[in-house]
């Protein structure tokens, strides 16, 4: 069988990533972490390991879930997570206030487990409470910090939110060179790694030969899996832009920011956020058209996870107004769900195919 | 469409005076529906259930925009004990008043709006076109008013004569025929339906000032003082020439006012800052028969009544013809329709 | 006062009574019955029809006149010797079928009697086959029908198709509510009235007579 | 001025006991109102000649108009009720009203009747509540304002507040707002989602930031003093919006005013708990065939009340009248209870927890004996008094921080509790709404919570209307909850 080197991409990573997590094996803590709001500096600066907590399409025999089924199938999935091995090892979970819902699973976590389960508010104007939100990221880490015994190390911070820096812009190089695979950029956002080993890992990175034919997708929405960009590929597309909060956005670049540490951070991470749960769609369909035409787009995948309010209900809204060819996937996290998307998958990219040959005869 | 109103919500707004997107289009679709629903007119008025499957049909065919429950002027007096004479194709009539002799006048007893004459068919009609559609079309239930129903109790003629003759006999005649009509009006409110007074009779076509201030308008004010104690905006059709009247149709506290023979402009006028205005394209020029086109004939009616300060329904002036031309109908919703505010 | 006055103005005024006293005392008093009627009764009824047109009495007021006159009309009329009334021409007159409405009618008829028309009164509801055929049958100079119904509109237009190959010399004229001069031209009768008043000069008009 | 005597309506009885009925019956009963009583109803009091601003009218008025579910709907009889139901049933026409008097319309979003009192407390301003219109769609039997909301992408997996944005987009509901206040942080997200709706069909929002409540005293000061700060910031918008500058006299009016509407409804609510457990209360009485005993009684129906409770949230367009229109409530249970009257057969105490979108649910199990004594409608910020004399807006501050939804589930939980053992309640009722994004969290540890207490609790979906299947099920089991707890009652010797 021919070695498919994005999927050597990720192994490879991935195989970087448990060596790091055995090799820091009890003698660092493992926060986890349940939105792209929280800056992952902080934890790194406090000594501990941050872990993106994922959804996962695999079936988690639940046991007691004290949350209903009409609930965002993520956060009613998060209980659950908690029991697979990947995060049996969490010393504490923390969380920017992204949603309601988010909210009240931060709740049940308290209930369910042992470990602290911490939330801060997070607004929806930016500038003028800026300093009332900042205390309160501030506040809710050293509150996670004081129950796990964990002191900050402002060099460590310094440290982390500087190379995190650098990480950004090769990141952003590298992804526009091509070395940077969709299914990566997944696994590189949700990483446990310090900068500085995902610098090193991705240094030695050559471009990738991208088929000029495939069409160009952007996937778009709430929290991926990871799963739904294998099957783009699986069928032949080409995610050139992963706007979920589990993509390239993790890795944008955003101006004019504050020096002082904490300051940048709650700017980049908690203020300017495009979730439609804390902008207005405006500005957020500006971005998206930026992006569109930044990556070339051709269509549009947009990933919903069932009764997840900001990205279910803000569907429509970016369907009609970014006007391209829009798929959306509204995702309940079962495994039958795959099945299915594969099929809609394959459609879209051979209808955006079709049409790509039919323009490129015209011309 | 987003963003697009329905008909109970233009009629809503109108009637708190608000402007909404257009003028509500609601031409008086009444027996005609029985000819879209393919039905006899005998079933048509003695059958609740028909009587509202044929208004559902007629509307769903144009689209009008409110439901109309209506058989015929006699509907209480026949209840009351007068005698009419229903037919295959035309609308009921008066056989034989119940008051020959106005002696009788003190035998004569209120009809029971469950049991008397065909009162209960509009009552079923009202109740399920209410169930069927009232969340989105206001159900209108034409009532006739005192004077057309005296009138009915006596026969037209002779009522008439009385006014001049026997004017106390007339009066208590009108007395009973009010307190039927509250009686009756409660009921369909019930129900789900906004009465809308019916008068035909009481035109200017056929009475004096005079008679009308002393005959009519009374007891049209009288029950629409009733009605108001409910906060319900009354609609007064008068049938024909208006214009020696139309300055006392605002005295009679009516909210709406549909008129037939009458230019808009000069009702406009003389109650437009009072009174919203319902009318009047005159109903002939939905018949096959008749030449002249819909657009020459609705573009005064539309552009003067849009103006009108208090407000405005896009109408017909009386009924439409049982034997109306589909096409000629659906020209003028499509009119209206186009209608804006602005 | 004439006594031929106090008639006319009993009419006007609208009292049966007095109009029955005057009408015995002509009678008493050896005043032709005709003249009595011609002078007193009709130009009190032409009155009647002058005050409608001009909006001053309305149809309850022509009725109770009407009343009035009848009871004058019908004492004096038995009196009457043959032939002393004039005659401008006979005019066929009927409300078309699916209609009961007939005080208009009836109003126009008196007041063209008082004209001096002669008048055949077909009632209401007349059915198209029942005018056509009193048309050819009474050959009247003028078939005139009306309807206070937009229901009925069809019917005229059926019976003015029907006439006009059945009886091709009579001359139509069409009245009522809901009918105006489109409607008239469009079904081809010859007069439309909008009013009793126009009714006359339309009947004096369509004969070629003075009024 | 109007006599105090005429804008009090308790004096006219309309019958003796209270009792439920239809609004047929209303209808006819309402003829008894001398017509004094009805012209003398009226809303902006302020404004002279105001023909329409009466108000009393039976539901029937309102069935003409559309309001469908008012046929199937039973009113408590008391002339006080009929006007509550008249006073509510038209702040939609007040609302416009207001704006064509020049009055400024502020809508306030997604906060449930925290701002209301600093809007009012500028002249001139009338708020009302868009998130109430998910009533409207149950209240007409009708899907119009959903299906508006669904041409947005706002379905069936949105809780019905979607109903405000179909309101929005159809312009036939309210007047365009002068300013929306969206209150947005620590609220429903389906609410979020429908102001960025709202905001994107081109109206402007004034955010309002609400952070979800921390249970540390230092950490509930410290959102005080920032809650202190929002309001600061919103009362500089209104100064803008209304040209009026803040003034703390007119405040201080206001405050005592909304006190006294927020007293009377604990009185009320103190009165329907009541005190004692439901055997203590059971009293005998002697109907001629011997001793009986009879239980106390419910002395005012579950919509009134629900009605009343929600009058905090935009005071229904007009705070003066509405003030004098719940005491009219207040003074008519008071009578009752003084003359030991109330719904024959409706004993059996319960607490319901979250507002039901359709009041026919309510209706339905007071018709199977329930009384409702005790009420966690989310909208616990409503409830204290506001501090006077104190800094205007740490007052305002302080009362928003009781709020039900802003905390944790344990919060609300406790809340729930809380009612539980004010009213001795023998059973729980939590109508919960599909899709929401709060119920599906809460639910659960709260049947839990109420289970642990030994109190049998029934947790529901309300159904959307139209689904008539899915409602007789929910009947059903109304049904059977209330079976079981006369059961229990029995069993323990009631």
């Amino acid at each position: 069988m021919k070695s498919n080197p994005r999927q050597n991409q990720v192994k490879d990573f991935t195989g970087l990533e448990s060596e790091y997590l055995e090799s820091i094996e009890g003698r660092r803590s493992l926060v986890g972490y349940l939105c792209m709001r929280t800056p992952v500096e902080l934890i790194e600066a406090y000594g501990a390991v941050p872990i993106r907590i994922v959804s996962s399409p695999v079936a988690v025999s639940s046991g007691f879930n004290p949350i209903r089924n009409d609930a965002c199938s993520f956060c009613k999935q998060v209980p659950e997570l908690m029991k697979l091995d990947s995060y049996k090892y969490l010393s504490g979970i923390i969380a920017g206030s992204c949603c309601d819902q988010m909210r009240r699973t931060v709740d049940v976590l308290n209930e369910t487990l042992d470990i602290p389960a911490i939330i801060y508010s997070a607004p929806r104007t930016y500038g003028q409470n800026a300093s009332f939100f900042l205390n309160e990221m501030k506040a809710a880490f050293a509150k996670l910090a004081d129950s796990l015994r964990l002191t900050i190390d402002e060099n460590e911070l310094h440290k982390a939110i500087k190379s995190r820096k650098q990480l950004r812009k090769l990141v952003n190089q590298k992804r526009y060179d091509g070395a940077i695979s969709a299914p990566l950029i997944h696994k590189l956002a949700g990483s446990c790694l310090p900068a500085e080993k995902i610098i090193e890992f991705l240094t030695g990175l050559k471009p990738l030969p991208v088929n000029s034919d495939s069409v160009r997708l952007m996937l778009f929405g709430s929290i991926p899996s990871g799963k739904e960009i294998l099957l783009i590929e699986e069928v032949g597309g080409y995610v050139a832009v992963d706007l979920t909060c589990l993509g390239d956005r993790v890795f944008e670049i955003k101006q004019n920011l504050p020096e002082e540490p904490f300051e940048f951070l709650y700017k980049h991470y908690i203020e300017h956020n495009n979730c439609p749960h804390r902008r207005s769609y405006a500005p957020l369909i500006d971005y998206a058209k930026q992006q569109i035409k930044r990556g070339a787009i051709d269509g549009i995948v947009y990933r919903s996870v069932k009764y997840c309010h900001p990205f279910g209900l803000a569907a429509k809204r970016f369907k009609e107004e970014l006007g391209m060819p829009f798929l959306e996937l509204d995702d309940d996290l079962t495994l039958q769900a795959t099945g299915s998307f594969r099929t809609r998958l394959g459609a879209f990219v051979e209808m955006l195919e079709a049409q790509k040959r039919r323009k490129v005869a015209q011309v | 469409m987003a963003g697009e109103m329905n008909p109970r919500e233009r009629w809503g707004l109108l009637l708190i005076d608000e402007f909404p997107d257009r003028p509500p289009v609601y031409p008086l679709v009444t027996s005609h529906a029985s000819a879209v629903y393919g039905c006899d007119l005998i079933s048509y008025c003695s059958d609740g259930k028909i009587l509202a499957e044929a208004q559902l049909a007629a509307q769903r065919k144009y689209g009008h925009e409110g439901l109309s429950v209506f058989t015929d002027v006699g509907l209480i007096a026949e209840a009351m004990g007068s005698k009419y004479h229903l037919r295959e194709f035309e609308v009921p009539i008066l056989n034989r008043p119940i008051i020959e002799e106005l002696s009788a006048i003190d035998k004569l007893k209120l009809p029971d709006p469950g049991g008397s004459g065909r009162l209960p068919v509009y009552l079923e009609a009202i109740e399920k076109l209410y169930q069927a559609k009232g969340d989105v079309l206001p159900v209108f239930a034409f009532v006739p008013a005192p004077f057309t129903t005296a009138a009915g109790l006596r026969g037209i003629e002779d009522f008439l004569v009385d006014t001049i003759t026997e004017p106390e006999a007339a009066h208590q005649l009108l007395e009973l025929s009010l307190e039927a009509a509250i009686k009756f009006c409660d009921e369909c409110i019930l129900c789900g339906a906004l009465p809308m007074l019916v008068d035909p009779l009481a035109s200017g076509s056929v009475i004096s000032r005079r008679t009308f201030a002393e005959f009519a308008l009374p007891y049209n004010r009288k029950l629409i003082t009733h009605l108001h104690r409910y906060d319900l905006d009354v609609t007064l059709h008068i049938c024909g020439e208006t214009s020696s009247i139309v300055d006392l149709i605002s005295d009679t506290g009516a909210d709406l006012f549909s008129l037939d023979k009458l230019d808009i402009d000069i009702a406009r006028s003389s109650i437009g800052d009072k009174v919203r205005l319902v009318g009047n394209l005159a109903p002939h020029n939905l018949m096959a028969s008749s030449g002249v086109s819909i657009e020459d004939n609705c573009h005064h009616i539309i552009d003067s009544g849009i103006r009108n300060k208090k407000g405005f329904v896009i109408s017909t002036g009386c009924e439409v013809p049982i034997r109306c031309q589909p096409e000629k109908l659906q020209k003028y919703i499509k009119l209206g329709k186009e209608a804006r505010y602005e | 006062m004439h006594i031929y006055d106090k008639l006319a103005k009993a009419v006007v005024e609208m009292k049966a009574a007095e109009v029955k006293l005057l009408a015995l005392q002509v009678l008493d008093e050896g005043f032709p019955p005709d003249e009595a009627i011609q002078k007193g009764l009709a130009v009190g009824m032409q009155e009647v029809g002058r005050l409608f047109s001009c909006k001053d009495y309305f149809v309850p007021e022509v009725l109770v006149s009407a009343r009035a006159m009848y009871t004058g009309f019908n004492i004096l009329k038995p009196k009457v010797i043959e032939g002393a009334v004039a005659d401008k021409g006979t005019i066929l007159i009927g409300v078309v079928e699916g209609d009961y409405h007939d005080i208009g009618k009836n109003i126009v008829k008196l007041m063209l009697e008082a004209s001096g028309f002669r008048l055949v009164d077909l009632g209401k509801n007349v059915s198209v086959d029942a005018f056509t055929r009193a048309v050819v049958e009474e050959k009247p100079a003028i078939a005139a029908m009306s309807t206070l119904m937009t229901t009925t509109m069809d019917s005229m237009e059926e019976i003015v198709v029907r006439l006009t190959k059945d009886a091709p010399e009579v001359k139509i004229m069409i009245g009522g509510a809901p009918v105006n001069q489109d409607f008239a031209d469009s079904i081809g009768a010859h007069f439309y009235g909008d009013d009793v008043d126009q009714a006359i000069v339309g009947a004096h008009k369509l004969l070629g007579i003075k009024a | 001025m109007i006599s105090q005597k005429i804008r009090k309506l308790d004096n006219f009885e309309l019958e003796e006991n209270p009792r439920q009925i239809d609004f047929r019956e209303w209808h006819r009963l309402f003829q008894k109102v001398p017509e004094e009583l009805v012209e003398n109803t009226r809303y902006f009091r302020d404004l002279p000649n105001a023909e329409w601003s009466q108000y009393l009218f039976p539901p029937s008025t309102h069935v003409v108009s559309g309001n469908r579910l008012l046929r199937k709907l039973k009113f408590d009889n008391s002339l006080a009720s009929l006007r509550l139901w008249g006073f509510v049933m038209s702040e939609g026409e007040r609302i416009y009203r207001a704006k064509q008097a020049g009055k400024k319309v502020i809508a306030v979003m997604g906060d449930l009747g925290a701002v209301t009192p600093l809007v009012y407390s500028f002249p001139n301003t009338v708020a009302f509540y868009p998130d109430c219109l998910w009533w409207t769609p149950f209240m007409m039997e009708s899907k119009v304002l959903f299906d508006e909301a669904a041409k947005f992408g706002l379905g069936e997996d949105c809780c019905f507040v979607r109903a405000a944005l179909g309101a929005y987009s159809k312009k036939a509901y309210f007047p365009k707002p002068d300013l929306c206040i969206g209150t947005v942080g620590a609220t429903c997200d389906d609410m979020n989602a429908v102001m960025s709706e709202v905001e994107f069909l081109g109206y402007d929002i004034h955010y309002f930031e609400l952070p979800h409540r921390h249970d540390k005293p230092q950490d509930v000061k410290r959102l005080k003093v920032f809650l202190s700060g929002q309001y600061e910031g919103l009362s500089a918008k209104l100064e803008h919006v209304t040209g009026h500058e803040f003034d703390l006299t007119r405040f201080e009016e206001t405050i005592s005013k909304v006190n006294r509407m927020r007293g009377a409804i604990s009185d009320l609510k103190g009165m329907l708990g009541g005190a004692g457990s439901p055997l203590d209360s059971c009293v005998r009485r002697n109907d001629g065939r011997g001793s009986r005993r009879i239980d106390r009684r419910n002395a005012m129906g579950g919509i009134e009340m629900l009605n009343v409770e929600f009058a905090p949230l935009s005071y229904y367009g007009d705070l003066d009248e509405c003030i004098d229109v719940i005491e009219d409530v207040r003074d008519t249970v008071k009578s009752r209870q003084t003359r030991s009257v109330g719904y024959p057969d409706q004993d059996i105490r319960l607490v319901w927890v979250t507002p039901p979108a359709d009041p026919q649910l309510m209706n339905y199990i007071e018709g199977l004996g329930g009384m409702i004594v005790g009420s966690e409608y989310l909208i616990n910020q409503t409830t204290p008094q506001i501090l006077e004399n104190g800094d205007p807006f740490d007052s305002l501050a302080e009362s928003h921080l009781s709020g039900s939804l802003m905390g944790s589930m344990g919060y609300r939980t406790q809340l729930v509790i809380d009612q539980i053992e004010k009213s001795n309640a023998e059973g729980v009722i939590i109508s919960g709404v599909f899709g929401s994004s709060h119920c599906p969290y809460e639910t659960t540890p709260i049947v839990d919570a109420v289970r642990k207490k030994g109190i049998p609790v029934l947790a529901i979906d309300v159904v959307a209307p139209g689904k008539i299947m899915m409602q007789s099920q929910i009947f059903n089991r109304m049904e059977a909850f209330m079976e079981s707890l006369k059961a229990a009652r029995r069993y323990r010797g009631g």
